[in-house]
Formats: structure tokens, C-alpha cells, sequence
């Protein structure tokens, strides 16, 4: 038997997670890794003839929307329904890890309380000092949407256009070259993906320890809505030829050794809240308050969210 | 039934006619010969036989068969056809010896290598068949051209211009020698040259071609001494016009005294011309007039070109016209001398004057050399 | 009598509507569905900011490209200085470096946080604002890497343009009082105008359809905003308009571009082919020659290739070993292949438009040309829209047939992945060989034909040898180019089918860069092996020719 | 101090010497003319004066300024000259106006385009320039290639069989133009053509080339009359050698009769012979034999070309020997028939048949036409 998987996730450490599935079962699995809109586009062109069974991303409102295009088929389970919270599922997808946007910050430029929330980052006080990447990355966007949700359009646009009045330099680079800036005094306060902050943190190179000695980083929002979350998730298809395995593998994702890997593996937290994970850094890191939003809920204001930030001149 | 048969063709380059409703007929065997100047549509009619061109009107017929119409064109690989281009178009990526083997790609290695060997030899390159075309002076490779257009012994051949970039000697040998070919292969050919002792010497028949349209189609004896109209009598040969006034069907009174023709007056062939009295114009060839020291006419030399064999002088006659007489060259006379000459016409040729131009269309280089 | 089509015109029809597909289902968009919404959204905001960005991109990259390229082409066709000889293949190594991947590299060495500014903050004790360091990650910086990566296609199409055969035009100008600078401006140059043309415009378009530099970056330009249109917007309609206005302003100035030529021609008058002998510089002039030559491969090779070269050895890919051997192979398998096809397909377009009496070819070949200027993703989806149709057509008649259902015949395997490379790259081996097909002058298919021989052998008997340089350096181009393409081959790629740029990539894309590093090294090593290779036999050629 | 002066200069195409230890000098304002059989060297002579091909030996001054050596070359732009290629190298980029005015880029554009239509208008052209030269006939381009070359007014012109593609008459009107221009600026030209006329018409003075030496250089005059040696006397114009004996320093025995000197015979400069009873070869010139019915002396007509104004026929001896005459066209006479000749023979040529490989390297298309 054989298990068609497209897939948005591209972590190197994913293979043992196949593997193992395929150990347990004897399913070979078969992937395709791309970026998730043009994998969207190939399903939906491929329509009753594609052979894919799984779709897997890494952006909970990409799930939305695929959901939307009606490419998912329900999937009745009794065990992940239980396993997975239901803020992080929907009738036809389920999430697997969640990742935080993560608030960094070089201590010898901007002081701790400057920098406990999201919205501070638009605060004055921090001209000059803030950075992120593009604010067209999913990953800004889905803060964005997040933000629209909870203080509504018009205080997510004054927002965005603080955040660009107090930028440091254009928006460039990824998170982790964020993170590096705040390290070198380039940006006192940076947004960045957990597991980019958490890689360094693991990391036993010389340099990447240094940066992580020169910076420090902050729950954001931990007195309000919560840290804004995002999800790795996954979901069978409409027309997966093999649909019997996929339901087996999307159980199997949900399972306590699966969860290992696919979260640990790429320093992010299991879905399940059973599941513990044994990753220094991310111990190191602590608890945390997560916002607790639907998460499926946020595609409704990515377009939006979108043209906000135009407005705003957040490039 | 002719084996090349061009009726009424028209060809446009954009919107200017360069061929204009010419028709020609040539019979297996005989060799053409389009005479004309430069730009007159020589090549292009050659062209337009080889089927490069398309006809904006008429058609091309080769042993009967339609090959050329506006509307349908037999490709040019199919008509059997050598050509030696203006140009040469010589392939610079293969040595001289493919270029003249290009065209045998049926025969075996053998065979073409023998072929190749025997053409080089015929124009005079044998040996040279392991050059490249670009390490050959202009003539050796306007040679290559000619041995590469014989190669396949096609059975009509054109060739534009193939001998203009060699020596008399080498030229008179090879025009010579492709005859000899021509005519004992039974092919068919047509050549354009601007040489006309060539032309005379290679041609069955000449047919002389101005603004796209052929003037005359005719021998090269016929050419010479009975031009159709003032054009081909101007093209063809030297010589020049003096005012005469017909005296009767066989006499003109001219400034030098009357000539007296022994077959009645050669007229334009479309003029109305040639009654008594009425005002002509009689072409004088250069071997029309005859130095005579003992002549009483005399005449000035006001130009003289050395020819070797002989000298062209240019008189000034009394009345101020101007003739040409050809002298043996060791009758050495200076510039400005007053020479003896006299009147020895075998062949009166006149043109009435009044419809001239329409006659014989005036020519933008017809001035008097 | 009825008119007859030739085989070699429907060939090329076919073919050409096959290519072009793609591209014409992107346009196929246009009308479709109610984007005034997305557009009034980008015009207020971003449009203005895209087109600026993507014009100063478009002029400082066109210059930049042109200047370097035909520069170091004449320099090394037309003079002799020390290190020729060298300079003559290895000015073509940047090629092999992938624009994405010389922005991450540069980025990373020239950063705030890099080693050099590093370096120098240690050691002159400045601090942030304490000094000025141009900044990579903007326009001009964009501008410097597609430069530096991009000034090969200039440098190979006009090098080729430069030793065909015009030795006794350029001699007919030295007697009319050109000196060599006179001779380079007013003959040279000229002539080789299609072939500078073309580089030019393979530069621009891979510039226009390029998204991992600019993004990168954070560079706004047009295709960023039809990524923006389609990921962040959701609109793919107008993400689809985006592209057409794209390619409409492509059309517009090669457009432009040929009517400027008028009825001027290019290809060689005279029979004199022996290129007249380089000019020896004397020594100082030789080594700023030298010099000249050196700095774009320094800048565009040398320095990123030793950088990477750095990154790989320090903490290189874990998976380093047999695996890779897999995917050079895949890389490898993929781009000869789609070389080899690439170049007969512009052999048979370019030459169907040559002998074509009509001027559709002619239109047809500037859209097949067109591939090249959209960015990848969308090429994806373009070859995707057709190829999934055909492919559940296939897939009903044989159902109807035999019973079973065959799944998608065409887009499971690599067939597909060609397919796409076809319908970006092809522009690239058509540019190359309509430059060098001009050239030759159309006597030459007279003679062939008044020898006997049909179009096809003719192609094949009389153009193809004497365009042997440049068939050499279209594959060439397009062997690298699809050991480079991503997009593309991310999406259509069949199941468990890495290469060296997706694998790249995954890492890259993951911010791993050292990481990335090695599979990027390999890229440019596997694509070093045919340019070796190529470069000399072409030299090889050229040299034999005379 | 001549303005040109080549001294002894070889060229060598690999190992092949092409041109062999070759002199020449010009004075300013002279047309010197070289002649030769294809492939001799001529092109290679005028490239290595433009300075496109490095010496193998010798040296070349301009205007007394050394400007090639095996070592030294002056760059071709900075020679001051013009040249008309052989094979036009046009600019296929520009227009014909464009191409005309190439060389003019000093001056301002109402200068240039007033010069350019002046050149269009001498080379029959005027209205032309917008073409473009594929778009225009071999002859139109050539004429184009000439009037690039006189544009800039050059100090040295080099014309390398400039109208070969040109009608007789537009030949002769523009040979006597370009003439006039050269004569009238003080030009010197060098000419290539294999048009002796046209040598003989341009040029004051004619170089005989073969295999790349010089064999005479002379006037146009003594080439004919006083030819060096043998090859001369076979390359220039027509004729015949016939075996005979000298009788004293004024006649010789032949089989037609005894031939009477004015001058003393006239002997290949460098051989030894022409003493009494040493056997030589005699040049019979076509215009030395006349055509005379009542002459007793008979030949055979083998082979006839009609010329226009004559017949040139070849005629067989009693003996088995071979000889030209040219005829008026109007005694046509049948190949067979035996026809009256008569001597008139004013120079007498004869060369000492022993040494005669020496004297005149024998010539590989020399067979007799
Ligand atoms: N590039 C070259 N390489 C080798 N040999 C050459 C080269 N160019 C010319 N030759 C040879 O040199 C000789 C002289 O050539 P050149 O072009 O000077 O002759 P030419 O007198 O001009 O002849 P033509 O009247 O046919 O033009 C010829 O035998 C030719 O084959
Ligand atoms: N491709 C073309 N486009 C436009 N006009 C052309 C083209 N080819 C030739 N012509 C024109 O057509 C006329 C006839 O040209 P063609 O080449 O047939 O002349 P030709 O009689 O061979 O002259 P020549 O003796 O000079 O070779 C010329 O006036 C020329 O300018
Ligand atoms: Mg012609
Ligand atoms: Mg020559």
C-alpha cells in the first residue's frame, strides 16, 4: 500500500517521521514538498485524478483556505478528536505543532518592559529600533490577522503604522536575521518564529551562542489575548485515492511518538497536550500563555491584514 | 515544346516592379544569355527560374511542367537546376572540396571524390581542394562556385555573372570549356554577363533587358547589326548617332556624304519612319568609319583609348557631332590632330528621330562614352 | 491549386502553440472574474512603489549587464592581454551561481551582523551609526547581484556574434578611418546588435521573473506584487493580470526594439570570414584589461563561490554523501535533457521563422519567448492548467477504454517537469539562435537548395554546422538555467524527486544557510562540468573557423 | 620621393609565399594598374599597402614614411586611404546613404548628406540611399562600395576590380570619371581589374603579375608592343608565337614570309639569343595578320568569335600552326574555308625559344584560346 503526501513542511528531521510510519504500517510513503499555494493550485487542477492524499502545511489560514476550496474530506476520529484541542482543528483538518511569534530584544537598547506586547512595538518610544521581516510573509500576516480579530481593523492599522514609523531599517531577510540584528545592536527589538530563536539556542556553534548571549525574549501579550500562535496541520483529501491510509497517517501524526518527532524535530510544541518534549531550549523557554483563537479563524482577515499593511507602507 | 518557358512574368520588391510581363523561350540545349545594365532585373529573372522568387503574375514552365506561378512554387531542390551566384555563396564552413562535392550527396564517396578531382581540375584549382573558401583570392573562389554549381550535371543551368572575376585568358578558356560541357550534355543554360564578346562568344541567343523588360531576343549577329530600337543599338557595340535625312529606300544623305545600303533601310521595327525625306538618325559603328590618310574628310581627335590591337579615337566632324572610328594601333595620332577618314558601311541602321523615345526607351548611362 | 503547408511551418506551429501554452493560459486570465477590488487596493498603495522599483531594477540591471558583458566579449575577442586565454571560458563560470543564492551569500557577508562589518566594528571599535556601509539588501543591491549573475548571457551571445565571421566589414572600416574604439562603436557593436539585444533581454526577463532575490531583499517589485496578489490577497485572477501587464510591457519594448531595426540586417557581406588579428595591448593597457575582465568574475564567481566554499566546510549539509550523488544525478539528468531539446526546438522555430513568407512564426516565437519573463510559480500553474487537462482526458479515454482508471499519465513524471523547463528556458536557446541564424546570410539556403537539397537538409547540412557555436552555447545557457530553476521544479516534480536546487532550498528556505551551502556548491559544480566542456569545444570551433 | 613605394616585400599565408619580393613605386597623382591571372597576389598587394597583412620581408612608405615592416605596422585607419573591395564589404546595418557617408563622420550631417548625394549621383544612384544593400543588384552595390571609398576624398586609393559587375557602358563612363577625380585631387589609385581596356584606359602605368613577382612594369603602350618576356607577351592581349629564324638584327624567316624590323628585333630583355641563325619564337598579334582575298597566302579558318565590330578567327597553316586574326565582322567567312592572309607587321617580338622557360615562366592557362 502506498500514502501520496503533499506537503508544505520541509524540515530535514521529518524523514524518521515517515519513516517510522511506514515501520509501523508497512505504507510507503510518497512526497512531494513545495510551497503551499502552488501544491493548492496542482490539486485543484488535478481535481478526481489526483493522486495526492494528504495535504500538509505550515500555515494554519492556508489550511482555511484550502478548507474553503473544498479540496478536504471530513475526517471522522474518534482519537483525534480527542488528542488535538479544539482551537487547533477544524471538521477537516487537524494541527500538529504550534509554533509562537516571539518578541527578542537586545537588553542594552531597549528595556524589558518597553517590549511585553505586540502593540508596544508601535509605541514611539521605540523609533529607530524595531524589525521584522517582509509584513507580506504569512508569518507577519497571520499576526496581522490575529491582531484584526482581536482590536479590530482600525487599531491594526494605526499599529502597523507605528510598527514602520519606529523600523530600524526596510523590512528584509528571514526571522533569523532578525534576531541577528537585534544580537548586533543593529535593532533593539526584533519579531521572530520560536523555533529560528529556539535553533539558536540549540545550536553548539560559537557564534549563534554569542548571539544568544546578547539577547533576551519575551511572551508577548501575556496579559492580554495570549502569544500569537501558528500550526503545522494537515488533511485528507477529497478525492485521495488512498483514502484508508491517510486517515491512518493522519492518526498516526497524532500519536505520542509521532508527536516527538514532528514537533521536537523542529523545535516546536506537540498539538497534544499530553505530549511532553525533552528540547532544552524550549524548556529554557517556558510556559506560556498561547491565544486560544480558532486558529482555523484567521483566514477570514489574511487578505485583509494584507491591505492593511499596504496601506500602512508595512512592505 | 521549349525546355524553359517564362510567359508574361511580374516581379515585385515591395511595391516596385523589377520584372516586368517577360516572357522566354529556350530549347533544350541552347544557351540563353540576358545582356543589360546594372539593375535591370538579370539576376532577379534567374532568381525567379530558380523558384527563390514569388511571381506577382504569369508563370515559369520547365519541360512543360508548371513550376512557378503566384500562387504555387516548385521548390527550388526540385528543379534540377545549378546555379553559380553573383555572390558565389560559397559554404565557408566546408574546405573548397565539399563545396564542389556538396551537391553529389548520392554518389558514393568515390565517385564524388573523382568528380570533385575532375572539376577542380577543369577550373584550373587542381590541388587546391583542402582550402577553405576564405583562404582563396576572389576568382579561385568565383571558380569553386562554378565547379560546385557543374558538380550534379543538372539540367539547366544559370549562371550570374561566373567568369567577372577572372583574367581574359582564364575567362575565355572557361567560357570555352562550359560550352563544350553545355552542349555535348544537352543542357540547358542561361548566363548573364556584362561582357559582350562573351556573350557572343558563349550565346545561342541574347536577349537584352532594360527596366525589367527584354528589349530584344535575338543572335548576336542580329543584335549587332539590326537592333530593334535605340536602346539595344546603344547597349550593344559602340557607336554613334548622326543626323540623316532618307533619300529613298535604300540611301541617307549624312554630313559625311550618302550611304548607300545594299538591303533596303533598316528601320525601328515599330516605327513609321523610313519614308523620303523624312529626318533620321543613323547609327555609325566604330568600324563604319575607316582611317585613310588619303581621304579628303577629316575629322579631329578630341579623345583616344589605347586597345592594344587597336585605338578608339572620338572625332569631332566638321558640323561639331561626335563619331568613333577603331584604327589599328601603330596609327598613333595626337589629340587635337585633324585625320583623315572615310565612310565603309556595310549595314545602314537609322531610327527615325521624332518618335525616338518611344521607340527605344532613353537610357540614364547612354551617354556617348 | 490550394496552398500547400510545409512540413517544417506546421512543425513549428505546433510545437510553438505547445510552448507557448503556458504562457497563453496565464493571458487565457485576463478577463475573467471581477478584480477591481485587488486593483484599486494596489493602485492606491503599492503599485506605484512596484513599478518604480521594478523599472530602476530593469534599467540598472540592463545597463549593468550590457556594459560588463559586451565589454569583456570584445576585450576577448578583439584584443590580446595577458590572461586571455582564461578569461575567454571563465568569464562564463558566474552563471552557474544562482541569483537567490549570491544574495544569500553576499547578504550574509556584507550584513550588519556579517563578518566584514563585524570585522570592522572590532577593530576600528565604531558602532551602529558610527560609520556608513552600503547596505546590499536594496535596489542597487539587487541591481549588483543579477549584474554580476546575469552578465553571461550578454557576454556568450555576444562573443559568438563578435567571431561570426565579420573580418571584412571591420576592415572595410578600418580603411573608412575607424581606429579599434571607432571600429568596436560604429561596426562591431552594430552588428552584433541582435545578439546584445537578446543577452540583454534574457537578462531582464530572469530579472522581471525573479522572486527569491528581490523578496529576499524586501525589494518590491512587479512580481513580488503578483505573489502578493495571489498568496496574501488570494486573488489569482489578478495576480494573472498582473503577469499579462507584465509580459504586455515585455512584448512592447522587443516590440520596439525590432521595429527599430527597420529593414537593417546584420548578417556578414563580405567573404573575407578571418577575423582580422587581435590586437596585442601593450602591458599596462593589458593588465587594466585584465583587470576589466576579472573584476565580474571576481564579484559574480570567485568571491561567493569561496564564500560557500567557507560555508560548507565549516557546518556543511548532515546529509552530505550518497544522497547526493541522487540528486546531481536528477539535476544533471533533467537539464541535459531539457538542453538538448531546448535547442532543437529553437533550432526548428528560429528556422521555420527564417524561411516563413508570413510574420505569424515570427509573433509566435516572440510568445514562446515570453516564458522566460514569468516568474516561476506562475509558469507552474501555467503548465499545470493545460497539462492536468490533457492529463484527465487521457485518463477518461482510457477509462472508457480499458476500465481501470491510469491516474495522471503526464504530470507524474518528469515529462511534465521538462515540459515546464521548455516553457520558460526555450526563450533562452531561441534568443541565441535567431541572433546567430541572422548572421547568416540567406544565399547560403539558396545555394543549398539550388543544389538538390530540401529545407530540412539544408537545416541540417548547411545552418546547423555553422551555427555549431552557438548551438553549443544555447545549451549551454539552458543546461544551467534548469540546474538553477526552482519554482517550478518544486511544484511539478514528481513524488521522492529531489534535485540540487529543491534541496537547496528546503534548507534555505528554512534559514539554514550554511547549510544550503553544499547543495548550492554542487549546483555550480555540476554546472562547471558541460561549461568546461562547451566553452572549449566552442573555442575549439571557433578557432578552426578561422 | 615617390608616394608610394613598396621595396621588395614578401607575404606568406602560412608557409605559402604569395607575394614575392615585389617593388613598386608611384609618384603622387599617378593610377598605377595591376594585372595578372587569378590567384596571382593582386588582392594580397593592395592589403598589405592598406596594412592588413604583415610583411614577411621588405618594407612600404607612404608619402616617404615607413609604415610596414615584418616588425612595424601603422594601423590601416591612419594610412589615409580608401579602397573598394573586391567583395564590397558593405555595411549591411546601414542604408546605402549611410554606408556612402561612413567615412565622412567628421562632418557636420548638411556636408555629409550633400557629399553623399553627390557620390549617389556620379555612381548612378541618385535617389537610392534609402535602400539598403540587400536590397540592391551586385552592380548597385559595387557602385555603392566605390562611392564609400571616395567619400572621405583619400590620398591613396586602392580599388581591387571595382566594376566587374558593371556594364560595358557604365563601366566606361565611370572608369573616366573616377579617373578625372583622381587626376583632378592628386590622388595616387592603384587599380585591379582584369579588363585590360580598362587598364590600358585608366592607368599610366600597368604592372604584370604572376605568382606573386612583378614581370614588367611599363605603360600600357610597351606592354603590348615591348612585352619583358614571354608571359607578358602571352597574358597581354591576343596572339600566337610562331617558330623562326633570325636573318640579321632587323629580319626573320617565318613560315608566312620574312618579317622586317624598323628597330632592331626586339628580344626577351634578359636572354641571350638573337644572334644570326639562332632559332626563335615569333609573337604573331591578331591585328598582324590581314585578312586579303587576293593574297596568295592561305589558312584555314579553325575557329571564329564574333566581336561585334570584327571576327576574331583562328586560322591553321600549311604547317600545323596556329594563328589569330581579326577580321571586320562583314567578311564572314565558314570554319573550313581557307582564307587569303597578308603580313603587316610593324613590331616585331620574338623571343629565343631555347631559354624561353627561363625567360617567361610558362603560364598554367597559356594554352591558346
Ligand atoms: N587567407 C589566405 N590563406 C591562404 N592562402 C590565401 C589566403 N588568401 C589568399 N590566399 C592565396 O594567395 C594567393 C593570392 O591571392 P589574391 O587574393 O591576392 O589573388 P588575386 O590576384 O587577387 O586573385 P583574383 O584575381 O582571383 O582575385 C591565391 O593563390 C590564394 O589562394
Ligand atoms: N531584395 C530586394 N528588395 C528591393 N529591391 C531589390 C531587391 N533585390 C533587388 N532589388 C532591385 O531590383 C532591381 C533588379 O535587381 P537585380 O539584382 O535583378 O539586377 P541585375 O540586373 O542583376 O543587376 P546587376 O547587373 O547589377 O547585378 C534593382 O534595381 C535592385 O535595386
Ligand atoms: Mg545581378
Ligand atoms: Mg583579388
Amino acid at each position: 500500500a502506498e500514502l501520496n503526501v503533499y506537503s508544505a513542511r520541509h524540515y530535514q528531521t521529518d524523514e524518521e517521521l515517515y519513516g517510522n510510519f511506514t515501520k509501523q504500517t508497512g505504507i510507503k510513503i510518497n512526497r512531494i514538498e513545495a510551497k503551499e499555494d502552488e501544491l493548492l493550485e496542482r490539486i485543484r487542477n488535478e481535481g478526481a485524478n489526483s493522486p495526492a492524499d494528504i495535504f500538509v502545511t505550515v500555515d494554519a489560514s492556508r489550511l482555511a483556505k484550502a478548507d474553503e476550496l473544498g479540496i478536504f474530506e471530513p475526517v471522522k476520529s474518534a482519537g483525534l478528536e480527542a488528542r488535538i484541542p479544539a482551537h487547533l482543528r477544524a471538521p477537516n483538518w487537524f494541527s500538529y505543532s504550534t509554533r509562537a511569534r516571539v518578541i527578542v530584544y537586545n537588553p542594552d537598547m531597549v528595556k524589558a518592559e518597553q517590549v511585553q506586547t505586540y502593540e508596544q512595538l508601535a509605541d514611539p518610544a521605540l523609533k529607530g529600533q524595531v524589525c521584522t521581516r517582509s509584513g507580506s510573509h504569512p508569518y507577519n500576516l497571520s499576526l496581522g490577522a490575529a491582531m484584526i480579530k482581536h482590536n479590530g481593523a482600525e487599531a491594526t492599522e494605526n499599529w502597523a503604522k507605528g510598527i514602520v514609523a519606529n523600523f530600524a531599517r526596510a523590512p528584509k531577510g528571514g526571522d533569523t536575521d532578525q534576531i541577528r540584528a537585534v544580537a548586533a545592536g543593529e535593532c533593539g527589538v526584533a519579531i521572530a518564529n520560536s523555533y529560528y530563536l529556539a535553533r539558536l539556542m540549540n545550536s553548539d556553534k560559537r557564534e549563534d551562542q554569542a548571539v544568544v548571549a546578547k539577547i533576551k525574549a519575551v511572551w508577548p501579550n501575556q496579559a492580554s489575548w495570549g502569544t500569537h500562535i501558528n500550526v503545522s496541520g494537515a488533511g485528507m483529501l477529497k478525492h485521495a485515492p488512498n483514502k484508508e491510509a491517510a486517515v491512518k497517517f493522519l492518526e498516526y501524526l497524532a500519536s505520542d511518538q509521532a508527536q516527538e518527532y514532528f514537533a521536537n524535530g523542529n523545535n516546536e510544541w506537540p498539538a497534544v497536550p499530553s505530549v511532553k518534549v525533552d528540547n532544552a531550549a524550549l524548556n529554557k523557554l517556558g510556559e506560556f500563555k498561547a491565544d486560544t483563537l480558532p486558529i482555523g479563524e484567521l483566514a477570514d482577515t489574511v487578505a485583509e491584514a494584507q491591505r492593511i499593511f499596504d496601506r500602512a507602507g508595512y512592505r | 515544346m521549349s525546355h524553359l518557358d517564362l510567359s508574361r512574368i511580374d516581379l515585385a520588391f515591395g511595391s516596385q516592379l523589377v520584372v516586368r510581363q517577360l516572357s522566354l523561350q529556350l530549347e533544350k540545349g541552347r544557351i540563353g544569355c540576358l545582356l543589360g545594365p546594372s539593375g535591370c532585373g538579370k539576376t532577379t529573372v534567374l532568381r525567379c527560374i530558380a523558384g527563390f522568387e514569388r511571381l506577382a503574375a504569369g508563370e515559369i514552365r520547365l519541360d512543360g511542367e508548371v513550376v512557378s506561378t503566384p500562387r504555387h512554387m516548385l521548390p527550388p531542390e526540385r528543379r534540377r537546376i545549378g546555379m553559380v551566384f553573383q555572390d558565389y555563396a560559397l559554404f565557408p564552413h566546408l574546405s573548397v572540396a565539399d563545396n564542389i562535392g556538396f551537391g553529389l550527396r548520392r554518389d558514393s564517396a568515390a565517385v564524388r571524390n573523382a568528380r570533385v578531382d575532375e572539376l577542380l581540375a577543369l577550373v584550373g584549382l587542381a590541388g587546391q581542394g583542402r582550402k577553405y573558401p576564405h583562404e582563396m583570392s576572389g576568382g579561385q573562389q568565383q571558380r569553386v562556385a562554378l565547379a560546385r554549381a557543374l558538380a550534379p550535371k543538372p539540367s539547366l543551368l544559370l549562371l550570374d555573372e561566373p567568369f567577372s572575376n577572372l583574367d581574359v585568358e582564364l575567362r575565355e578558356r572557361l567560357s570555352y570549356e562550359v560550352r563544350e560541357i553545355i552542349k555535348a550534355t544537352d543542357t540547358t543554360a542561361i548566363l548573364v554577363t556584362h561582357d559582350q564578346h562573351e556573350a557572343f562568344a558563349v550565346a545561342d541567343e541574347i536577349g537584352i533587358m532594360h527596366e525589367g523588360r527584354i528589349q530584344q531576343w535575338d543572335t548576336p549577329y542580329n543584335l549587332y547589326h539590326r537592333p530593334a530600337n535605340r536602346f539595344v543599338a546603344d547597349f550593344i557595340g559602340q557607336g554613334a548617332f548622326l543626323r540623316g535625312k532618307v533619300l529613298d529606300d535604300h540611301r541617307v544623305q549624312i554630313e559625311l556624304g550618302v550611304l548607300d545600303s545594299a538591303q533596303p533601310l533598316v528601320c525601328c521595327a515599330d516605327c513609321a519612319g523610313c519614308v523620303h525625306g523624312s529626318p533620321v538618325d543613323v547609327l555609325l559603328r566604330p568600324d563604319d568609319l575607316v582611317h585613310d590618310d588619303a581621304s579628303p574628310l577629316r575629322a579631329e581627335v578630341v579623345h583616344k583609348a589605347f586597345r592594344g590591337a587597336d585605338i578608339l579615337y572620338t572625332l569631332r566632324l566638321a558640323g561639331g557631332a561626335r563619331v568613333l572610328s577603331l584604327v589599328p594601333s601603330h596609327h598613333n595620332h595626337a589629340i587635337g590632330e585633324r585625320i583623315g577618314i572615310r565612310l565603309d558601311v556595310d549595314h545602314v541602321v537609322t531610327f527615325s528621330d521624332e518618335r525616338a523615345d518611344e521607340c527605344a526607351p532613353t537610357h540614364p548611362a547612354a551617354a556617348l562614352a | 491549386m490550394r496552398i500547400r503547408f510545409s512540413s517544417l511551418s506546421v512543425a513549428a506551429v505546433v510545437v510553438a502553440a505547445l510552448i507557448a501554452a503556458p504562457v497563453l493560459s496565464v493571458f487565457s486570465n485576463v478577463l475573467a472574474g471581477d478584480t477591481g477590488a485587488t486593483w484599486s487596493h494596489l493602485a492606491d498603495t503599492v503599485l506605484g512603489e512596484f513599478v518604480f522599483n521594478t523599472v530602476v531594477l530593469c534599467i540598472g540591471v540592463g545597463l549593468g549587464v550590457s556594459s560588463i558583458g559586451v565589454t569583456s566579449a570584445w576585450l576577448t575577442t578583439m584584443l590580446d592581454f595577458p590572461g586571455r586565454r582564461f578569461f575567454e571560458w571563465a568569464l562564463v563560470l558566474p552563471l552557474a551561481m544562482p541569483a537567490y543564492v549570491m544574495a544569500y551569500v553576499y547578504t550574509d557577508f556584507l550584513q550588519f551582523v556579517g563578518p566584514l562589518q563585524g570585522w570592522l566594528r572590532e577593530t576600528f571599535e565604531w558602532r551602529r551609526g558610527d560609520y556608513w556601509f552600503p547596505d546590499v539588501r536594496t535596489v542597487g543591491g539587487a541591481v549588483a547581484m543579477f549584474m554580476f549573475v546575469l552578465y553571461p548571457y550578454v557576454y556568450m551571445i555576444a562573443r559568438s556574434a563578435f567571431l561570426e565571421r565579420a573580418g571584412g566589414m571591420l576592415e572595410a572600416g578600418r580603411t573608412l578611418g575607424l581606429g579599434p574604439w571607432g571600429s568596436f562603436f560604429r561596426v562591431s557593436l552594430p552588428l552584433a546588435r541582435p545578439a546584445v539585444v537578446a543577452g540583454t533581454a534574457l537578462a531582464l526577463m530572469e530579472t522581471l521573473a525573479d522572486f527569491g532575490t528581490v523578496s529576499y531583499f524586501g525589494v518590491q517589485t512587479f512580481t513580488t506584487g503578483i505573489y502578493r496578489a495571489w498568496f496574501s490577497l488570494g486573488d489569482r485572477i489578478a495576480a494573472a493580470q498582473l503577469s499579462a501587464a507584465l509580459l504586455a510591457f515585455v512584448i512592447l519594448v522587443l516590440t520596439l526594439e525590432r521595429m527599430s531595426r527597420g529593414r537593417a540586417r546584420f548578417n556578414n557581406t563580405s567573404r573575407q570570414v578571418a577575423m582580422p588579428v587581435r590586437l596585442r595591448l601593450p602591458l599596462a593597457l593589458g593588465l587594466l584589461a585584465a583587470f576589466a575582465c576579472f573584476m565580474p568574475l571576481l564579484l559574480g564567481f570567485l568571491l561567493p563561490a569561496g564564500l560557500l566554499l567557507h560555508m560548507a566546510f565549516l557546518d556543511g549539509d548532515a546529509q552530505f554523501g550518497a544522497r547526493f550523488v541522487e540528486l546531481a544525478q536528477n539535476s544533471f539528468v533533467l537539464a541535459a535533457i531539457t538542453a538538448v531539446l531546448a535547442v532543437l526546438l529553437a533550432v526548428l522555430l528560429a528556422y521555420a521563422a527564417r524561411l516563413a513568407r508570413s510574420r505569424l512564426p515570427q509573433v509566435l516565437n516572440r510568445i514562446v519567448g515570453l516564458g522566460y519573463a514569468v516568474p516561476g510559480s506562475v509558469i507552474a500553474v501555467g503548465v499545470l492548467i493545460p497539462l492536468t487537462r490533457v492529463d484527465r482526458w487521457l485518463a477518461q479515454g482510457w477509462e472508457a477504454l480499458w476500465g481501470t482508471n491510469p491516474g495522471l499519465l503526464l504530470t507524474g513524471g518528469i515529462a511534465a517537469l521538462i515540459y515546464a523547463y521548455l516553457a520558460r528556458f526555450l526563450a533562452v536557446a531561441l534568443q541565441t539562435v535567431e541572433s546567430s541564424l541572422g548572421k547568416i546570410t540567406s544565399s547560403m539556403d539558396d545555394a543549398s537548395r539550388s543544389l538538390g537539397f530540401g529545407k530540412w537538409s539544408t537545416l541540417r547540412r548547411v545552418h546547423m554546422p555553422m551555427l555549431r557555436g552557438s548551438l553549443l552555447t544555447a545549451g549551454l545557457l539552458v543546461f544551467v538555467d534548469v540546474m538553477k530553476e526552482l519554482p517550478a521544479t518544486l511544484v511539478i516534480r514528481p513524488f521522492n524527486f529531489d534535485t540540487l536546487a529543491t534541496q537547496a532550498h528546503t534548507l534555505a528556505a528554512d534559514e539554514r544557510l550554511a547549510e544550503a551551502s553544499t547543495a548550492a556548491l554542487i549546483i555550480v559544480a555540476v554546472g562547471l562540468l558541460p561549461m568546461f566542456w562547451i566553452s572549449r569545444q566552442i573555442l575549439r570551433v571557433r578557432r578552426r573557423e578561422g
